[in-house]
């Protein structure tokens, strides 16, 4: 056990996967000789050689399109989009080509891909490199999607993702990479699609996933100052999500409140509210409510961004809501 | 190692003939079978351009990759497809490559490194990309090629792909199908640029050549290969040619004057393809033994297809996502 | 009062509004001279020549961003993309420039432009010419989406987003194409955001819009015959939604059924399931059901695709679940 | 109509000198609030680049639209841009030109026709091939502009916009900034191309120009703008250059070689405007006199930004959508 931050954990699960097969190889944006435009893929350049690891044109479409032909031909490619608002001119081949290359052929090949990218706000970036677009991803049929919140998660999701025979995004949240946790001597990878319970409650049951669950941790301190005690679920996995913890949550708290630093209109907590509006409708005791971002592009100035993103205050809030 | 004697001229000829027939017949049949309502979506037919598929297939080996456009029935074919699997899928039927799922559009075969028709244009480019570099860095001593029409050269991701495997000196051959048309508008309409200046503009090694004639076709693509497998990176292959039916089965192209439909029409590549033959000693019965062979094939298979049970849905819901498996530790 | 054709319906809305406003152009492959993919726009190059009715070269990427660019330099332009499912290739311009010009410039400036594209299934066109994505656009603050569902739609909704100041999304699905209705003679454009009770009951609300209007029509024909009278709410416009109206339909069903061809996963009756699940809460009286497709690709076969796509016993049986 | 006599040389050097002082002066001072935690955000620097944007806007008219990168000060300032507003919004106030949503790349100003610094790479080409199509059918008699980087030149939608504005003749100037880096990598190996290679594959007019020299950017900018409002189509004009400070503020440059920013430093164009200013007979004076007068505007502009008052969420909120007005009938 030793603590290391987010994005070296990261680091690590590359540096592991790439270790224990050859056929995985990285191409990004300054990933090689730069080590990454946020220091994730440092090292590996001097590891695993310039035929494994590549520097690319900015060419968003080409590499990640060129990623769907490696895979069927043998490879296992990470590719990384610097910041996930660039995702927007890779959606042809995610979605078109690597999402249902497998269904569409008949099940002749998959398509083991991994596709890195950074989300979400908190460092001023503004409204074309803050954006959290991850409930798009998971309305594709054929892609999962998975958003690390914690250290551990960081490197064991990664390598889940790497291992997976089909395509996987992996959100990291850019706040996230110089966060500090513990990392296991031996890591290992985790199941994709498997929500861990981040802390447990019986009053309330918040869901959230990637730089929120800590959020919703302080929320969830500050409701049991007050009596409350909320189950925090870290879904972990967006696509497949974790339907079964999120309703077992639910049988036990009849209360549910989702989280995320996406838009809350049409965001992921739309598709868990509705299954639980469905499934789990029996079992809840309040409407159901959601804090997400306002209906409006990520804004610059400190002041906008600060009150444009989730915070404690307003998980409480909500979460009071339901209560009341 | 033993030598056997090298083909004959008529031989090769009479062998590139009988693929280019296999594709102009599954073609019509196609066709036919499209005109009586039995096949579901649409299809383009490559009738008139069987040069190009068979005559780049010649030059390819079974592992080498290949990635197809909507317009992708010769390339499969000649790239080596089973026929009765093909005609399956195009009928939507359970034992179809796709199991129904596809269709015409996305006809694939991994066995015989087919990745695939595909109903983007464009989209094929940086998938053989990303395939020559698989080649490459596995070192299989293979090469990728694309098809794609005219038309496809105005997308982005023509000049992305271009770059990167040339940048890159990746083992991937580019074939521009020059037909003159893009759905229902002249190519030269949308186009500032051509095959030939786009990949001067990357100092990529191209070739231009009649698209209609398979020996010069085949040749072009021997050489373009070799260099190709020799570790030189990529070449573009022109190939001039012309539709000669509409854009898809159905289309009356009333956008289109009747002297440019006779024009292909007369430079029939099997026409030429067969009287070169019959030049070079094929007797004529040979010919005509090829064709019955290749009509029975054909029949053989859409009798096949025709016959074969459709999809269960149940089927389809289970194969979105790859059989789960163990995590490593 | 005359009986056209959905297509037709459109053709001349985007007459009319050409005639209208000379700064009303027109984009797309094979709209000019061919007059369009499905023949909408035939006769527009005729009536007001090449300059403003342009064939434009397979650039989907391009063109919708030239758009932006004569949408902020005086032009209205229309741009069309001939199959939904190449919408993959313009998010860039759509989501980065068009969608937040407005707001990240401060308000300087408007960007007036449509994107028309047809959607949907029942052409056994396959898994990459039959998406349905709207959610997608849904989720991003800036874009106006519609969907019209009958001809008098066509006409109004695409009059409506012409004229709009904003960037509006027009959806139309391909199987209605050939559709007939009625036309007043000199229709007008309808506000976007206001749905439209297409049938009015009392036991249950049945939310959907585009194609599976009539589906839910039929449906509730059926279900009248078995004494059950279900409200059918034609959404028309998916963002913005028109909560109130939904609310008020369930203030008096207590049931909420939701369709959409769309994949139902994080589809557009995920937002509405959830807002309803928050502020209609009290008026629950059963799970909310929604109706969509099986997560998984179009598929091409006929049995596939059938079994696919939601018909009205898949809604029949989603309203009688909540009955029970 | 009466004659003015023409500018002499030396007043148009002085002219262009003061227009370079005023981005340099800015940009320098941009630098050192960000490096006090004044400017939330990341800030992207074209000092050593100036000649480019201040050879380029003196071919230009006001209402000439402008589609800009995230390099985009120089872009903005030479286009004429008010400087308070401009500090306003990168410091993240409420009277900035954005209102303080957007920040230093995406600064805009539709009074002047700048059509926005954009942090998409790529994003603003076919922005401004479709404002240029908005000219030319709109007569306007202007014409559109757009500055990108020689990284940029990878993007798809490069080729789309060249393409597309060869295609239809339009009135717009693609200005290639080639300064040799991509953020932390060499452009050279990101391309196998370069612009005048990429211009000819459309058969467009290019221009290559030393964009260290601002006399020589701007002559080149003149002529090819009076071509491009004559009607003759677009053209591409390549300035060399290269980039003095890091990809953005606080880049410590690990991965580049001091040989190459001390190149860079050495070759300022502002040392060199000035050398020619003075070596045509402007007095030295004069040349201080424009520094303090500049510096005395970046001060007052810097001030008035410090002061701003922040932003309030609830109008940012209620500018998402254009206000509703009345649908016609
Ligand atoms: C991205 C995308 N845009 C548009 C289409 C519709 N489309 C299908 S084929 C075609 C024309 C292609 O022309 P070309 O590449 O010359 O091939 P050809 O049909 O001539 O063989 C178009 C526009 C598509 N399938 N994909
Ligand atoms: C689509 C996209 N990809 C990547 C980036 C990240 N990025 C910002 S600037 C840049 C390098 C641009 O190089 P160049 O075009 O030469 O401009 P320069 O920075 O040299 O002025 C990159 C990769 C981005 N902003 N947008
Ligand atoms: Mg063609
Ligand atoms: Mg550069």
């Amino acid at each position: 056990m030793s603590e290391v931050r987010f994005g070296q954990a990261i680091n690590r699960a590359l540096i592991d996967a790439m270790t224990a097969d050859p056929s995985v190889i990285l191409l990004g944006e300054d990933v090689a000789r730069p080590g990454g435009p946020f220091g994730v893929t440092r090292g590996l350049l001097d590891k695993f050689g310039p035929e494994r690891v590549r520097d690319t044109p900015i060419s968003e479409a080409a590499i990640t399109g060129a990623a769907v032909g490696a895979a069927m031909t043998g490879l296992r490619p990470i590719v990384e989009i610097m910041f996930m608002d660039f995702v927007t001119l890779t959606m042809d081949a995610l979605v078109n080509q690597a999402a249902k290359a497998r269904f569409m052929f008949g099940g002749q090949s998959s398509v083991p891909m991994v596709v890195r990218m950074p989300h979400g706000g908190g460092i001023n970036a503004g409204p074309q490199h803050s954006q959290c677009l991850e409930a798009w991803l998971a309305h594709v049929p054929g892609l999962k999607v998975v958003c690390p919140a914690t250290v551990a998660d960081a490197y064991s999701l990664t390598r889940a993702a790497i291992v997976d025979d089909d395509p996987v995004i992996v959100i990291e949240h850019k706040a996230l990479y110089a966060a500090k946790g513990e990392l296991a001597d031996s890591p290992t990878a985790t199941p994709i699609g498997r929500a861990r319970i981040a802390r447990e409650g019986r009053d309330a049951t918040i869901v959230t996933y990637g730089a929120m669950v800590s959020v919703a941790l302080a929320a969830a301190v500050e409701l049991a100052q007050d009596g409350v005690e909320a189950d925090v679920i870290d879904l972990r996995s967006l696509q497949p999500w974790d339907e079964a913890t999120v309703l077992a949550s639910l049988t036990r708290t009849h209360r549910l409140i989702i989280c995320h630093e996406a838009v809350e209109a049409f965001g992921i907590g739309a598709e868990i509210a509705a299954r639980m509006a469905d499934v789990g409708f029996d079992e809840l005791d309040a409407p159901i409510v959601r804090v997400g971002a306002p209906f409006m592009p990520p804004p610059f100035a400190k002041t906008l961004e600060d009150w444009y993103r989730p915070d404690a205050a307003k998980i409480v809030a909500a979460v009071k809501k339901t209560m009341s | 190692m033993g030598r056997t004697d090298p083909p004959s001229a008529t031989s090769q000829l009479l062998e590139l003939y009988r693929a280019m027939r296999l594709v102009r017949e599954a073609e019509e049949r196609l066709g036919a079978l499209f005109a009586d309502g039995e096949i579901p979506g649409f299809i383009h037919l490559s009738i008139g351009q069987e040069a190009v598929s068979v005559g780049v297939a010649a030059a390819l080996q079974q592992h080498d990759t290949l990635a197809s456009n909507h317009r992708g029935h010769g390339h499969a074919i000649a790239k080596g497809l089973d026929l009765d699997r093909f005609f399956l899928e195009i009928l939507g039927k359970r034992d179809g490559y796709c199991r129904g799922r596809g269709g015409s559009m996305h006809v694939a075969d991994m066995t015989v490194g087919m990745l695939g028709a595909n109903g983007i244009v464009g989209a094929g480019l940086p998938i053989a990309v990303g395939s020559a570099l698989a080649h490459k860095l596995r070192r299989t001593g293979h090469i990728a090629v694309v098809f794609f029409g005219d038309g496809a050269m105005a997308e982005g991701v023509l000049h992305e792909s271009l770059n990167l495997a040339q940048l890159w000196t990746l083992p991937v051959l580019f074939v521009c199908e020059n037909n003159g048309w893009s759905e229902f508008t002249e190519a030269a309409r949308q186009l500032a640029t051509d095959p030939q200046r786009m990949a001067a503009a990357y100092s990529m090694r191209a070739l231009q050549v009649d698209g209609n004639d398979v020996v010069a076709v085949a040749a072009a693509a021997r050489m373009a290969v070799a260099q190709i497998r020799a570790g030189e990176g990529p070449c573009l292959l022109e190939c001039k040619t012309r539709r000669v039916r509409g854009h898809y089965e159905g289309d009356a192209q009333k956008y289109r004057d009747a002297g440019d439909i006779a024009t292909a029409l007369r430079n029939d590549p099997l026409v030429r393809c067969e009287v070169q033959a019959i030049a070079a000693g094929a007797p004529q019965e040979t010919i005509d033994a090829i064709k019955a062979e290749i009509a029975d094939r054909v029949d053989a298979a859409v009798a096949t297809a025709r016959s074969g049970a459709p999809p269960a849905p149940v089927d389809a819901f289970a194969d979105v996502y790859s059989p789960t498996h163990e995590l490593p530790s």
